[in-house]
């Protein structure tokens, strides 16, 4: 009995009461057990992450039914390297949070942030339907209350806004859940997936109904246009450390997407030929280029980080929507990369903001002005997909899977114009923010009449240390994972092997009766 | 020295002037140079293997899925451009040094141009053309830096943004030519791409590849239509601009067109395509930088003009062209670089750049003069100098090339532009240093301290010497680069030498040096006419470009997301709709196997009252208390109906949620308008009555379907069924479900709803934290209050009741395993149970006999859940495993324990404690000075009687 | 039967969309909650109608049973929503008490200066 | 016989209840409105424990006596409402 | 003996649902809110009380087993119904009728939906 | 003994009530829903206590009986008079009327019970009580003669309460 397998759910589901409970009044013991528990959960990570490795599919039978009966957690390569990069990309932001100050802005931030790490570990483990729903409303109630944290008018206008958007979805989610268990009797996902493929060829109407419903509801959640529009608003409104926990959710989309389509909604089933070729890739791109505008037309700097969200996934999902081997593993890579580089660029944005207001306008120059420029040129790289970052590898892997696509002129020319744009925006962003502000007519330094009053003002987090510690480790990340693309790649690309036998994964859900 | 090192040495060196800046100037130039001559030595030490015609490599699989290596390789072109990279740059930072001013950040200053050399020498070292691209974008990006470095002119930021726009965008170009190139010839290696001539060529592919790359080439090396940045760029300090600008980055496109010379080369695209441009770069540079009078931009002009010949030569696609372009990179190195640190030290001097406030400038710095007038000589192609040399060899061969049939357009326009050459290089000589000595320089004028003017001596001595005695000097190294660039196949007949005789070359060489001291002497008048003349102003043409580029994004991006909750979700609605059809019409749908049950008189007067009420809240949604009452009531019969289709857990589930619902939006309304406005016109709300009735037949459509159909295959719920009694121990097979069979489920509900309570509290919290406080406690209500808000006979009936509710509560609880209830359920009931005191009696009150603490309540529901989950584990059975039995104590009868009861206890624990936080939270929004008091109802005649009796027994 | 609930799903689905496209919080969140009953019944059709069969085992003799597991997926969905509503609310009114406002969509004043009063 | 008695006690029930929506739309102020959901809810209530007595089953108790209970909070709330505007205070 | 059971259950079924129709149609009928607060109140309990009486007498002399427990649901109807009532007048009191419109109070001068404290007396506190 | 006894049961009428309440909710009469119901009956009061001070004693549960016995032959006589005023009589015809009660009852759940057996009969709803709580306001259907209406009131109803809580 392989317990670690839940562990990655307990773990904050226990972590997250006892701090509502017992540390409701002491911040500090929050922040020590919070990092404690994001800290084991990365322990965690890595142990399932070797386990997985090998290439064997494990199941974990809850409350010892079998499956399909029961709810199972399955934990195979892709499950396992989502629930890592989960817990790593966890680490910094709460580190940040604590050196912020904004978990003090509002009450239960950690717990909140627990119960969304609870959430997204679930979805990424679940080989159960209707459990992903659940999943999905945990870390969307849990994300309620992190975009909303601390409060303030606008923030709470693009929440209600947000969840709204979320609940129509959530609704859609139903809908099609629905329409699969009434068609196919089962909400396991391995199951469906075999019955689907017995489905009698001509009853298929209903089946595919469902299954564009459902699909349609991860595109929603990885933000695929026209179903993007919760996004901007939001991440640019949310507290900037939350935007950047976010920066896995529009995966756990993508995720979904992947999983579902691998097991059993390929076109290579007869049921539901044709059900996504056909719309996913032309929205990918369009997703590509309405974030790159977005990012050249910005004023704000969270909104432009929101756009920098919104034209990563356009990329993610232009290689998820080729659905092959190679494809998918670079979309994988992929999906490290710009989970990192985006919520890198919103602590980023949250360093500017806290400094000097996130209008993309000059203003006085700001404290530690060349720290953050630095690092906000690394974000910048990263999001491009400049060289020498993970990005370039990424884009390099996205477009080389895309030579032989039927579209592939398409799919280059708007990754590349794509990445043109993002260039332009992030460096006119870049100039007016860090090198404008140093024009005389806005450094009120030289002006002597006042000095006092124009001496920079100390960095606004209660400890600028830790603050920006936690960003340069997710800086690191990316190196590390330039550097280290080769090893990255080759687990990726046996995930994507893995993922493209759905047999062994049905095999091991289903005690191998297939 | 590996080429590991020798590409990795700037990148690490980049580290130290940053750090070491601190420890002062000298210690920040010092490392920087240190870094550049240890690089430069170990390119030095492979001298022998490159003279030899070896190639130095070095390989390492970095990213072996996609073909990107960290490949290097080091042959005669790589050497050169090593070469004039690493020693130029070792002069630049000498100079640096020296030019840069106290106030800039020098730290920085060589960290950025570390960096840039680093790509520099990525760029000519890579085997890989992924890895090249890599360094490629590298020196956009640190070149990016330096332009910007002087952040605070709105030039340098300007000309370092136009700059990577427009390197950046050739470098996505040449990405996609890449990887095409490397996808017809099936690997990225450069060695492998270069031993394949025939199949590239012969590729369908190779125009697209070529264009793309050529892209890359032409932006980087500022030709014809891309020019346009690289005067900009002279916004960077002038070491800057003659690292990059004369010496490094802008040949980084020669270099790749060099690079790829032996498998591009020798098309008519190719040919039509360089050489066209080249030449149109050559003459168009040639004029323009004749009229610039900052020394800068004449100097960048004549860049232009330069990069231009040698792509035109590249171009030509013959191997002695080839070898002409190589020694004329080699020779505008020297004499451009120097030119730079000239014009450098003037401007350092005098305080100006401006041609038209200096002159005479020879008498007071006489060191300057002759550097500069050596190199500027150079520049003009006068013998016996270098730039004669190559410029000679240039001249050569475009008398032997014919463009469309024409034997004369070539050399007739390179001869216009070596004519317009020389004019510009003796206007920089004679302008600047000639005539009469001036007063008005903004500073006073002297030579510089040796630091300034060594750097550009060592480089015109290498003018001289190479034009004095070429083959000598240069002739080993031309010869290993050209035969690099031809791909290693026997050198063309050449020979680097002053005099050739009276060839064509030579009388036209004598035609541009005459015609441009002509075109000098009438300089001012032609002036007029230039200033005349209409022409495009580049920069304002980029600014509006990308200014409207920008507006044109903005307008796009605010008009799609233009904030309109509602239109956002018509398109998700209409896009869903759309695929639904879609994908229902694309499929198959089989013959109806179910009967349709009869429909009852019952059941059809409560469908008359649900689609009325339903209907009725559309009609009447602006008056909100009533369209709340009005779902009350959709809510009401859709309990019947779970009730009436056998679903009493659910309509038990149903009806309470719907309770606590409607007081949590009752609660709400309360400080909300009570009206909703009209704010969309009619025509607005036909669209989405339309667009509504569409989406209902759809889902009415859908479900009316799959009613009528049975499942394909028999459900998993007969499992349910079939083990509930047996393997979950309750009849109640729903509750079995939830608290066992799919209790993860429910566990993660409970997580949701416990996580709506803290956001609520934390939401209280936060808005109570600001000045919305006092408008609360100053706000009067919707409409007059009545008196009495605790009556006594409610006060009263909820005091009865309470006990009775929380019975019930326990009741639905205990069954639910076995009959409808549950733990849900039954949290709803005590909860309400709490709720009605807290109406009755007042907040105040009721909180004050308060025994539980909702906090507690959640999160011990959470972890009860969790722990009867765990327990599991000691059994070694997964999660939330179950286990129940049979107790016997006499005499009572024999009943059933379960874990699902413990597990429903943490269900119970949660939604009360949820519930109860929810509801506190909202209604502490409503309180008011004066609300709290100390009895429950506000009339009590025995209260009054009291203090009588308590006052007559004082008396007694 | 099937005809009324289709008709009923259907109805519900069309008023709580034409409520959510309302330019207000208020009418936003009713036509949410609305279309919760919609999907609700939704779902739980999904396991077919059948009248006098609620799935409680009777343990004297055979009777037939209707689909407990769309029922147990209802009641979760019931929790849910309810939790998801209960948020809207708060948030939305928490909204309008910081701005006085009660319109659900922002303006571009808002998007420009996103969450620029922290509190 | 019941078999007839209880068609018309359905009958009467339902039309009950439509009157009850009826007045609920075309009242003319709240308190008529809450008062007729009130009724409503209880000819619900009547409603459920005859579909239980017609079936012979007692599983519909557990409904009709939360919705018992539950109206009149519902009433309770909406009354508070109109007369205080705070529910709880 | 059945068969008198069975009438006597089909009386209360009749009986309740006559009382169930009334108390609506009165609502419908009646034009002033106060009066047609007297339907639905009595005419609904006893409409419910004759369906919950039939269904104990059902299940007592037909089923024969002793089912008492929609006594409960009689207990909470006949403890709530007063003061569903009870709102609803005073709503209408506060909304429809002055002081003077009623009958004398007594000595307490005011009827308590009517005593009600002045709203201005609310301190202003944005100042402090 | 007793001592002990009250220990256990502080509240022994509750306690009972609420273990009929039990035995009625189960719907069945063993033993172990006996002892259940008499757990929960001890345990409830001990949540429920502080939301009930100074609970009344009943003094005559005789009288009790007979008050119930006298409401509920009331109720159904009320409910058919009101039917053949709201079937049969014309609005016209009708006499609504609002009277005023005064009240000698003072225990809050005695006016209580008062006001909601009022309710519960003929063609009358209590309305409203005054400042003091020393009138009962109450509302008639049809009361061509508001004195008689008020007589028995409190000849009736009041009369009985009064001897069953005070
Ligand atoms: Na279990
Ligand atoms: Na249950």
């Amino acid at each position: 009995m392989n317990h670690w397998i839940v562990a990655p759910i307990v773990l904050p589901a226990i972590l997250a009461p006892f701090i509502i409970m017992v540390l409701r009044f002491h911040l500090d013991l929050q922040r020590i057990f919070s990092v404690a528990g994001v800290v084991a959960l990365i322990g965690i990570a890595l142990t399932i992450t070797a386990q997985a490795a090998g290439g064997d599919i494990q199941v974990y039978e809850l409350g010892n039914w079998p499956a399909p009966f029961g709810i199972v957690l399955v934990l195979d390569r892709l499950s396992a390297m989502m629930v890592l990069l989960t817990a790593l990309l966890a680490l910094p932001i709460v580190l940040y949070a604590i050196a912020s100050g904004w978990d003090d802005r509002g009450k239960h931030f950690h717990a909140l942030f627990h119960f969304q790490l609870m959430g997204v570990c679930g979805a990424f483990l679940t080989g159960d339907a209707f459990n992903l729903f659940v999943f999905f409303e945990v870390l969307l109630i849990a994300s309620y209350g992190l975009m909303t944290h601390g409060g303030g008018s606008v923030r709470l206008k693009a929440g209600v806004q947000y969840v709204a958007y979320n609940l129509l979805g959530s609704t859609l989610f139903l809908f099609a859940l629905g329409t699969l268990y009434a068609v196919t009797g089962t909400l396991n996902m391995a199951d469906m997936a075999v019955r689907v493929a017995e489905l009698p060829a001509d009853d298929t109407a209903l089946l595919r109904v469902g299954a564009v419903l459902l699909l349609l509801v991860f595109c929603i959640k990885a933000a695929v246009l026209p179903l993007h529009f919760w996004l901007p608003a939001s991440y640019a409104s949310a507290p900037l450390p939350v935007a950047a926990l976010f920066a896995i959710m529009t995966k756990v989309g993508a995720y979904s997407i992947l999983r579902m389509y691998t097991l059993g909604f390929g076109p290579e089933v007869e049921a539901t030929q044709g059900l996504v070729g056909a719309w996913l890739q032309p929205a990918a791109l369009v997703t590509l280029a309405v974030g790159a505008i977005g990012i050249l037309g910005a004023q704000h700097i969270a909104r432009m980080v929101a756009f920098c969200a919104i034209t990563s996934m356009g990329t993610l999902l232009i290689a998820i929507s080729l659905f092959t081997e190679t494809a998918t593993a670079a979309a994988l890579y992929y999906v490290y990369h710009s989970t990192l580089a985006t919520a890198l660029m919103f602590l980023v944005a949250d360093l500017v903001m806290e400094r000097r207001g996130g209008a993309i306008v000059p203003t006085a120059p700001m404290p530690q002005s060349g720290l953050i420029s630095a690092l906000f040129f690394v974000g910048a790289i990263a999001l491009a997909g400049m060289p020498p970052l993970s990005g370039f590898v990424g884009k390099l892997l996205v477009l080389d899977a895309a030579r032989d696509a039927p579209d592939a002129n398409a799919i280059w020319a708007v990754i590349l114009i794509g990445s043109f744009v993002t260039i332009v925006g992030l460096a006119r962003a870049g100039s007016l923010i860090f090198w404008k502000s140093h024009d005389a007519q806005y450094n009120t330094e030289t002006d002597p009449d006042n000095e006092e009053e124009a001496a920079p003002a100390p960095a606004p987090e209660p400890n600028p240390g830790l603050a920006f510690t936690a960003v340069f480790a997710m800086a690191i990340g990316l190196v590390l994972l330039t550097l280290f693309a080769g090893p990255a790649l080759e687990y990726t690309a046996k995930t994507a092997e893995q993922l493209f036998t759905p047999e062994n994964y049905i095999a091991a859900v289903l005690g191998g009766d297939t | 020295m590996s080429l590991f090192l020798i590409a990795a040495l700037p990148f690490l060196g980049a580290v130290f002037p940053a750090l070491l800046i601190r420890a002062g100037r000298n210690a920040a130039a010092s490392a920087a140079g240190l870094t550049t001559f240890l690089a430069l030595m170990g390119l030095l030490i492979h001298i022998p293997s490159v003279m030899r015609g070896d190639v130095v490599t070095a390989r390492f699989e970095w990213i072996p899925a996609l073909g990107l290596n960290a490949n290097f390789m080091l042959d005669g072109l790589g050497f050169l451009f090593a070469l004039l990279i690493l020693g130029i740059g070792l002069l630049i930072i000498l100079y640096a040094r020296f030019y840069l001013s106290r106030e800039d950040p020098m730290g920085q200053f060589y960290t950025y141009l570390l960096l840039f050399q680093g790509a520099m020498v990525g760029i000519v070292l890579s085997d890989n053309i992924l890895l090249l691209l890599v360094f490629w974008e590298l020196t956009s990006l640190s070149s990016f830096l330096l332009i910007g470095y002087w952040k605070h002119l709105p030039e340098g930021r300007q000309g370092a943004r136009m700059a990577l726009a427009v390197t950046g965008s050739g470098g996505l170009a040449m990405i996609a030519g890449m990887l095409i190139l490397g996808n017809i010839v099936g690997s990225y290696d450069l060695s492998v791409i270069l031993q394949n001539k025939e199949l590239i060529q012969a590729s369908p592919y190779y125009l697209p590849a070529l264009i793309l790359i050529l892209l890359g080439c032409f932006t980087k090396s500022a030709q014809f239509p891309f020019h346009f940045w690289l005067p900009h760029a002279m916004a960077a300090p002038t070491p800057v601009s003659a690292y990059l600008h004369s010496a490094t980055m802008v040949k980084a496109g020669l270099f790749l067109m060099a690079r790829m010379w032996p498998v591009l080369a020798g098309t008519d695209a190719w040919f039509y395509i360089v050489a066209t441009t080249g030449l149109i770069t050559m003459l168009m540079g040639a004029v323009i930088a004749l009229f610039k009078d900052d020394l800068k931009a004449l100097l960048a002009f004549s860049t232009v003009s330069h990069l231009g010949l040698v792509t035109m030569l590249l171009g030509f696609g013959t191997k002695f062209a080839a070898v002409a372009a190589i020694f004329h990179i080699i020779n505008h190195a020297t004499f451009k670089a120097a030119l730079f640190m000239t014009a450098g030290i003037v401007d350092h001097e005098t305080g100006t750049r401006d041609i038209k406030r200096l002159g005479g400038l020879r008498h007071l710095m006489p060191i300057t003069f002759t550097i500069g007038t050596i190199a500027a000589l150079s520049m003009a192609g006068i013998p016996p100098l270098n730039g004669f040399l190559s410029k000679e060899m240039m001249l050569e061969e475009t008398v032997h090339t014919t463009w469309l049939h024409s034997h004369y357009l070539v050399p007739g326009l390179a001869l216009l532009a070596a004519l317009f050459s020389a004019a510009y290089s003796f206007r920089f000589v004679s302008h600047v240093f000639l005539g009469p000595e001036r007063h008005d320089y903004p500073a006073h004028p002297h030579d510089p301290p040796v630091g300034l003017w060594l750097a550009p001596a060592f480089l015109v001595v290498l003018v001289v010497l190479i034009g004095l005695n070429s083959a000598a000097i240069v002739g080993p190294l031309v010869a290993v680069v050209s035969s690099a660039v031809i791909g290693g196949e026997k050198l063309p007949y050449y020979s680097l030498k002053l005099w050739h005789g009276f060839t064509p070359a030579l009388y036209m060489s004598v035609v541009a040096t005459l015609g441009g001291l002509f075109l000098l002497s009438l300089h001012r008048h032609e002036e007029k006419i230039w200033n005349a003349l209409p022409r495009p102003e580049a920069k304002v043409i980029f600014d509006t470009v990308i200014s409207v580029l920008t507006r044109l994004s903005r307008l796009i991006t605010d008009t799609l997301h233009n904030g309109v909750l509602s239109r956002y979700a018509i398109i998700m609605i209409g896009f869903t709709l759309a695929l639904g059809y879609y994908a229902y019409t694309t499929g198959t749908i089989g013959p109806e196997t179910r009967k349709a049950l009869p429909i009852q008189i019952i059941p059809l007067i409560g469908w008359i009252c649900l689609v009325g009420a339903t209907l009725a809240i559309m009609w009447f949604h602006r008056n909100r208390l009533l369209s709340l009452v009005l779902i009350g009531v959709v809510g009401l019969i859709v309990s019947m109906a779970f009730n009436y289709l056998s679903a009493p857990d659910l309509a038990l589930t149903q009806i309470s949620v719907e309770v606590v619902t409607m007081i949590l939006l009752l609660l709400s309304l309360n400080f909300l308008p009570t009206d909703t406005p009209w704010d969309s016109s009619a025509a607005r709300r036909w669209r989405d009555a339309a667009i509504s009735v569409v989406a209902g037949i759809g889902s009415g459509a859908l479900i009316y379907a799959l009613l009528l159909r049975d499942f394909a295959f028999p459900t998993i719920s007969e499992f349910h069924l079939a083990n509930s009694y047996k393997g979950g121990g309750g009849t109640n097979v729903v509750n079995v479900i939830l608290v066992d069979f799919r209790g993860f489920d429910t566990f993660g509900e409970i997580i949701v709803l416990g996580i709506a309570a803290l956001i609520i509290f934390a939401l209280t919290e936060a808005v109570l934290g600001t000045n919305v406080r006092s408008y609360l406690l100053n706000r009067k209500p919707h409409w007059p209050q009545s008196g009495d808000s605790h009556p006594l006979m409610m006060v009263v009936v909820t005091r009865m009741m309470m006990p009775i509710a929380l019975m019930v509560g326990a009741y639905i609880f205990f069954r639910g395993h076995n009959q409808p209830g549950g733990g849900f359920i039954a949290g709803l009931v005590v909860a309400i149970a709490f709720l009605m005191q807290y109406m009755a009696s007042g907040y105040t009150w009721a909180i004050e006999r308060q025994r539980f603490y909702y906090h507690g309540s959640i999160g011990w529901g959470v972890l009860i859940a969790a722990a009867t989950g765990l327990g599991a584990w000691f059994n070694d059975r997964p999660f939330l495993t179950s286990d129940f039995g049979y107790i016997h104590w006499p005499p009572l009868e024999e009943f059933e324990w379960a874990t699902a009861i413990l597990f429903d206890t943490g269900v119970f624990l949660a939604v009360l404690g949820a519930v109860m936080l929810a509801l506190d939270s909202l209604s502490r929004f409503a309180w008011q000075p004066g609300m709290a008091q100390e009895f429950p109802m506000d009339i009590n005649p025995l209260r009054d009687n009291q203090p009588q009796e308590e006052e007559n027994k004082e008396q007694v | 039967m099937e005809a009324l609930v289709a008709s009923a799903v259907g109805v519900m689905t069309a008023a709580g969309i034409f409520l959510i496209l309302r330019r207000r919080t208020f009418p936003v969140i009713l036509g949410l909650s609305l279309l919760t009953y919609a999907v609700n019944v939704f779902l739980f059709a999904t396991g077919r109608l059948a009248l006098d069969a609620p799935a409680v085992l009777n343990k004297y003799k055979e009777v037939p049973y209707t689909d407990p597991l769309p029922q147990a997926l209802v009641l979760t969905a019931i929790v849910i929503s309810f939790g998801m509503t209960a948020v809207i609310v708060m948030i939305a009114l928490s909204a309008y008490l910081s701005s006085k406002d009660d319109h659900i969509d922002m303006n571009a004043h808002d998007s420009v200066d996103a969450p620029g009063e922290d509190a | 016989m019941i078999v007839y008695a209880i068609w018309f006690a359905f009958a009467c029930f339902g039309t009950a209840i439509m009157m009850c929506l009826w007045r609920i739309i075309t009242a003319d102020g709240v308190g008529t409105r809450v008062l007729a959901l009130d009724t409503m809810v209880i000819n619900t209530i009547a409603l459920l424990i005859l579909y239980g007595l017609s079936l012979g089953t007692e599983v519909f108790f557990e409904s009709a006596m939360i919705i018992a209970m539950l109206g009149f909070v519902s009433t309770v709330a909406y009354a508070r409402f109109m007369l205080r505007g705070n529910i709880i205070e | 003996m059945g068969f008198i059971f069975e009438i006597l259950i089909a009386f209360f079924l009749v009986i309740s649902g006559i009382f169930g129709f009334v108390g609506s149609y009165g609502m419908i009928k009646l034009k002033d809110p106060m009066s047609r607060l007297h339907a639905p109140t009595k005419a609904t309990t006893l409409g419910v009380g004759g369906v919950l009486l039939a269904s104990i007498c059902h299940s007592v002399l037909i089923e024969q087993h002793l089912s008492l427990h929609e006594l409960l649901i009689t207990l909470f109807l006949f403890l709530t119904a007063p003061i569903t009532a009870l709102f609803i007048a005073k709503w209408h009191i506060h909304r429809h009728e002055k002081p003077s419109d009623l009958p004398d109070a007594g000595e307490d001068e005011l009827w308590a939906t009517h005593a009600v404290e002045q709203v201005e007396d609310v301190p202003d506190h944005s100042k402090s | 003994m007793i001592r002990f006894l009250h220990r256990i049961f502080p509240h022994p009428h509750l306690t009972f009530l609420l273990t009929i309440v039990w035995v009625l909710l189960a719907n069945n009469m063993t033993l172990n829903s006996l002892v259940f119901g008499l757990i929960l009956g001890i345990i409830i009061p001990f949540i429920t206590q502080p939301y009930w001070p100074d609970r009344p004693k009943l003094r005559n549960w005789p009288m009790v009986v007979e008050y119930i016995l006298v409401v509920l032959w009331d109720i159904v006589i009320a409910n058919i008079t009101v039917a053949r005023i709201i079937l049969f009589k014309r609005d016209a015809d009708r006499q609504p009327a609002w009277i005023s009660v005064p009240l000698e009852l003072r225990t809050p759940e005695a006016i209580t019970v008062l006001a909601g057996t009022i309710t519960m009969t003929p063609g009358t709803v209590s309305s409203d009580l005054s400042a003091q709580g020393h009138n009962l306001l109450v509302h008639c259907l049809d009361a061509p003669d508001p004195d008689a209406v008020r007589d028995q009131i409190k000849s009736r109803y009041e009369r009985r309460l009064k001897e069953i809580f005070e």
